[in-house]
């Protein structure tokens, strides 16, 4: 497994990564946490639908990202907040989808992360023909698709492997291996030592990387995408753990106790990177409260502008269909307003 | 006798029939360890044991495909999958192989199998988990398809289902699962696959429906009734083989039909109702005949449901239309 | 203008789409060096290019999923699935993607692309090589179905199709491809998608089919010419988005309906059509809708065919029972 | 790659199969050679429908199926004449299938074997969930599934290789990698190293036997359900050569050219065991006519009885949808009598 900073904040050999980059990506962790326990409570006053929390993949999601540049795709899933976030997706429009809006489905022009998928596994293709098209159309456009343990269960994920690499694509396939499907137990999930191992049945590079580590997930998706440039794919493997549940309405209880849980607060993404700027003199009291203020001004305006979005219109619904309503869409719209 | 959700029914018939017959396996995401995300299967493997009821990995055509080879070998698997608008990674396993291997072998191979998938919307849920795409599996020979919307039928469809020679599609409306309780037998008991209920006798109307929407149905009969109109209610419930007859039956005595249903207009199974009414009634039809349905668009989320769910007021509107004509 | 087949016309079409656009790719199994098992894509990689046209592995999912995501990003994919008895792997990318991302994204991603599919029977092929699903895909919102029955038909909707902002599926009769010949012009223009096409006008009753049908269909209506009955002949080529108004108005004005398809009767797309007349036509209609289809059945193999397949006797008898009444 | 025959007939150490085996096993092929010629005559004859030959396969088929015992089960392809007549299928119902005839569909009781698949990928999850019912049945039996290099492209040979090994059953995977998927050569199917290989991913063993070396693929195939039959699940790599177009109405011109084809001509199944039967003194001119005269003899027998068969009425039609017809059905049957 590829790590760089240990969960006691202390570093394996030199980090790749500056001083400033680190506090950045730890700002952003922050900001991500925040939106996520803003999320939970948002659900429970029932301002939000059903949420799917992330805590505990912030490094995953967050360093990832970073690896990216502008106009990059992205193709990711319900539970990747974080991710799409710093790919440039606004967490209002987030919230807007969770408040049951499908206008929080389009992103701004210029930001090319596709609103998140809830098949399991069935978006990832679709980073593979991203890639294809940006591959013919001569651009070096990457694709990076992110998806769970469980997804690599699902057809879908081997279809899309085979395809990336038989047409040598610039994808990057995450898999962010939180050990659980819901409450299936990665080990029962597949027998394979690895998720990454998986990679080479494609002939495929794949690497293991420590999900719980910013600056691992950033080096090493920063080499992926490099490769993915020059039309070689690679499977990384994200270790991590979901500190939380499935989402708002599950149970984990039923499936797992509390001990695995508690372990993987010891490795907690964010407590190591404040650590290590502890460490290397980079971490203050004020900065902290500074970066912790800005977030929640972030996520709090955020959640406000996207509450204030007025409730959509009965038309809307039939015009979002096809570029332009069939007279079959413009007869029913015109029934249902009487 | 005890009153039970629909979800309690359905949970007591696959209590009993794994309690009964040794040949019977549930298979499914989640179903296991934590009972279903709707807990249908609730402590059945606790009960039952692991080498009864099976948690599998995220994969629906596999989870299909193994519970049609288990079925060969003659278990009586009952798969689960999740949601309605997962099931169709799974679709060409149901349409090209479960439905086919006794005609295929000439019934030297067989498919006694069940496949339960929650369906419908009106829960303000997330894309995907709201589908009514009946349709798409109503019209595929060789399954049957059944749809209750009472615990007492969701427990004795659900038995007659385990207990069918030929593959079962058990549709359960999400939004009825807690939503109405009744008496229903302990022991068991099955309902027959195929013949409707009708739920509410009268002459001047026949309201036809299924699943979740049998809720503002009934709501409507009872307004309608309320001004004086005697509503004759039907609950298709079996949707596939259809019970052509006992629908013509009940439009000829009325000469007046509404059918109403969640899923989107166009193609949608109304029309195959509507179809049968073309066919056989048009001499004793006295108005129009008319669909209260979804829209042909995709259920939207939350924000939106009202504007695509037909309500009890659509219902009510249109029969009083098709009561004027 | 030349005298062509309906495959020379599908693929004068492609190669014209392949040469006025860059933006437009074909992908799918055997297309490119074997030019499609039906030929329908011959010469077009030799011609355009292997950067235009591709063949890939044998995964149906992973060619809708790849094409939608060439979509989003600009490209105009065409993609084709062997026969439309594979193309159920596919089906969930078809239903909650290829038709979900403009809905999804509120118009900010798009999915122009086409989805080409031989279907039908009749030719005395292998299990799965006669399917007539049509059904399941017109009652997916968010995509549009046609089935061209003539040359030029096929030219100008898969054109059409191509051009389309939105999804869409090209159903081709493959009993079709080298039956009928016709003079096509050469050049680039399209057939629009949604109009029925009336093939010929009539007074006495209206005979509605598409696809391969639509050969029994034109015999059944010139034998009944002969005994001097009037018969009005629809193509109904869009099954989705259905054009009702054009459907209903020659039935408005003949009274009496026949629907003919190869799909098995129960939940196929005639069941929609015939629910619309009931719809809009009660107060014309002289005699009860009719429905002249393959049976609740899976479509049989070679020997069995003629029990299964409508026949131009059984459109004829049945047009004249609905004379009759 | 597993073998112990050369094409030269001689063999590479010591020969685990006695030499009556080998006689036995020539034999079958020779048998299931004139089949598929005859098949091929049968068709442009018009008196089948689209054949798919199996020349060159022989030995892969033929191999595989004699390591399975009475009762285990079958699931094939279009392809697999050879390997579902050695395991029981009579020749007689596969012509009749041919024909176009349901009833083909049909093995005699204690013949598990199923109906051949066409689509392709669908039926090797059949084989896992058959093993798993007789596992959970405590039987002894096990499943063989049998498919070609393209079907591992499907996401249904990933999830069906995914169960087998997460639940331990007692499945064998044969993959006859016969180079090709109609048009569509195997290179460019999978950018893996080899098919064998893919069965690391899913935790299973994975083999790469020769499959034209008919008594390799039967100490490899022994092996494999020897494991199967202790819940260990075995991937099958059986390298071979389809000889013939993909089907009768097939060009190969246009996607191989003829060096390739005659290059494995030299590598024939049939050819080299004769040669080493010739070197074992257990080969005779008069024992090779009496075998063919036997294959042709009980060919033509088969052909007859198939085409003997009284045609289907229409009542089957409807009456082998369902174990009792419904009411639709019924009724349907009435309205196409009149
Ligand atoms: C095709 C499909 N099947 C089933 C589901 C229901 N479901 C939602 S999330 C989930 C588990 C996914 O686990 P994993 O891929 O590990 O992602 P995670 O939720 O752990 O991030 C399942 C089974 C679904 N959304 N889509
Ligand atoms: C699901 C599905 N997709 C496509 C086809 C069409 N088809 C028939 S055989 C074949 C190639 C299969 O190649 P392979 O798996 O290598 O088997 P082989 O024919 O070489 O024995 C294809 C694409 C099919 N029958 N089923
Ligand atoms: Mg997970
Ligand atoms: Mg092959």
């Amino acid at each position: 497994m590829f790590s760089l900073v240990n969960p006691d904040g202390t570093v394996r050999d030199r980090l790749p990564v500056t001083l400033d980059e680190m506090k950045r990506l730890y700002a952003d962790m922050v900001e991500a946490r925040v939106y996520d326990h803003k999320s939970m409570v948002l659900q429970r006053q029932g301002r939000i639908a059903t949420y799917a929390p992330f805590e505990g993949q912030e490094a995953a999601q967050i360093g990832a990202a970073a690896a990216l540049r502008p106009g990059d795709w992205v193709a990711a899933t319900y539970r990747d907040a974080a991710l799409m976030w710093k790919a440039g997706y606004p967490w209002e429009l987030m919230v807007l989808s969770r408040i049951g809006d499908e206008r929080g489905g389009s992103p701004p022009e210029g930001v090319n992360v596709l609103p998140p998928s809830l098949t399991v596994g069935g978006h990832m293709i679709h980073a593979v023909g991203l890639a294809w098209a940006e591959k013919l159309k001569g651009g070096d456009r990457i694709a990076l698709t992110s998806f769970g343990d469980g997804a690599t269960s699902e057809g879908d994920f081997h279809e899309a492997m085979n395809f990336a690499a038989v047409y040598e694509l610039p994808v990057v396939f995450l898999c962010q291996n939180n050990q659980f499907a819901i409450s299936y137990p990665r080990s029962e999930q597949t027998k394979a030592a690895s998720i990454a191992g998986k990679a080479e049945s494609y002939g495929m590079a794949g690497v293991q990387v420590d999900g719980n580590d910013v600056a691992a997930m950033l080096t090493a998706t920063t080499e992926a995408v490099g490769s993915a440039r020059e039309g070689k794919p690679t499977l990384i493997e994200a270790l991590t753990f979901r500190m939380g549940p499935h989402t708002s309405s599950d149970d984990p209880a039923r499936y797992r106790d509390d001990e695995e849980t508690e372990s993987w607060r010891l490795k907690d993404p964010i407590l190591r990177i404040r650590l290590l700027l502890e460490k290397a003199g980079g971490w203050t009291e004020e900065w902290q409260s500074e970066v912790e203020s800005v977030a929640v001004g972030e996520i709090e305006a955020s959640v406000a502008r996207a509450e204030a979005v007025p409730q959509p219109t009965r038309e809307e619904l039939f015009s979002r269909m096809f570029a332009r309503p069939t007279p079959p869409l413009l007869e029913q719209l015109r029934r249902s307003q009487k | 006798m005890s009153v039970m959700t629909l979800a309690q029914a359905l949970n007591g018939a696959l209590d009993l029939a794994l309690a009964r017959d040794p040949a019977v396996v549930l298979l499914g995401e989640d179903i296991g360890r934590s009972g279903g995300v709707f807990r249908i299967t609730d402590r059945l493997r606790e009960k039952h044991g692991a080498d009864r009821v099976f948690d599998t990995p995220v994969a629906e055509s596999g989870i299909i495909g193994a519970a049609l080879g288990m079925a060969i070998a003659g278990l009586k698997p009952v798969a689960e999958i999740q949601f309605l608008g997962f099931s169709y990674p799974a679709y060409d396993q149901i349409i090209n192989h479960v439905a086919r291997i006794r005609n295929r072998s000439a019934h030297r191979f067989t498919a006694p199998m069940v496949v339960r998938i929650p369906f419908g919307g009106g829960i303000g849920a997330a894309e995907h988990h709201s589908e009514s795409t009946e349709a798409i599996y109503a019209h595929i020979p060789g399954v049957k398809v059944v749809i209750p919307s009472t615990p007492s039928d969701a427990k004795g469809l659900l038995l007659a289902a385990i207990d069918d020679p030929d593959p079962v599609l058990v549709l359960e409306p999400i939004r009825l699962y807690r939503a109405v309780k009744e008496e229903v037998d302990e022991g068991h008991y099955v309902v027959p696959i195929g013949p409707i209920r009708v739920e509410r006798d009268g002459v001047d109307l026949t309201l036809i429906s299924w699943g979740a929407m049998m809720k503002e149905t009934r709501a409507a009969a009872s307004l309608l009734e309320e001004s004086g109109v005697s509503v004759e209610v039907i609950d298709v419930r079996t949707l596939s083989p259809l019970d052509r007859s006992g629908i013509v039956a009940s439009v000829e005595k009325t000469g007046r039909a509404v059918i109403v249903h969640e899923a989107p207009l166009t193609g949608g199974f109304g029309g195959e109702i509507a179809g049968v009414l073309a066919e056989e009634c048009l001499y004793s039809l006295k108005a129009p005949v008319r669909r209260v349905t979804g829209w042909d668009t995709v259920f939207p989320l939350k924000r939106s449901e009202g504007h695509y769910l037909p309500s009890t007021d659509r219902i009510v509107t249109t029969a009083r239309q098709t009561l004027e004509d």
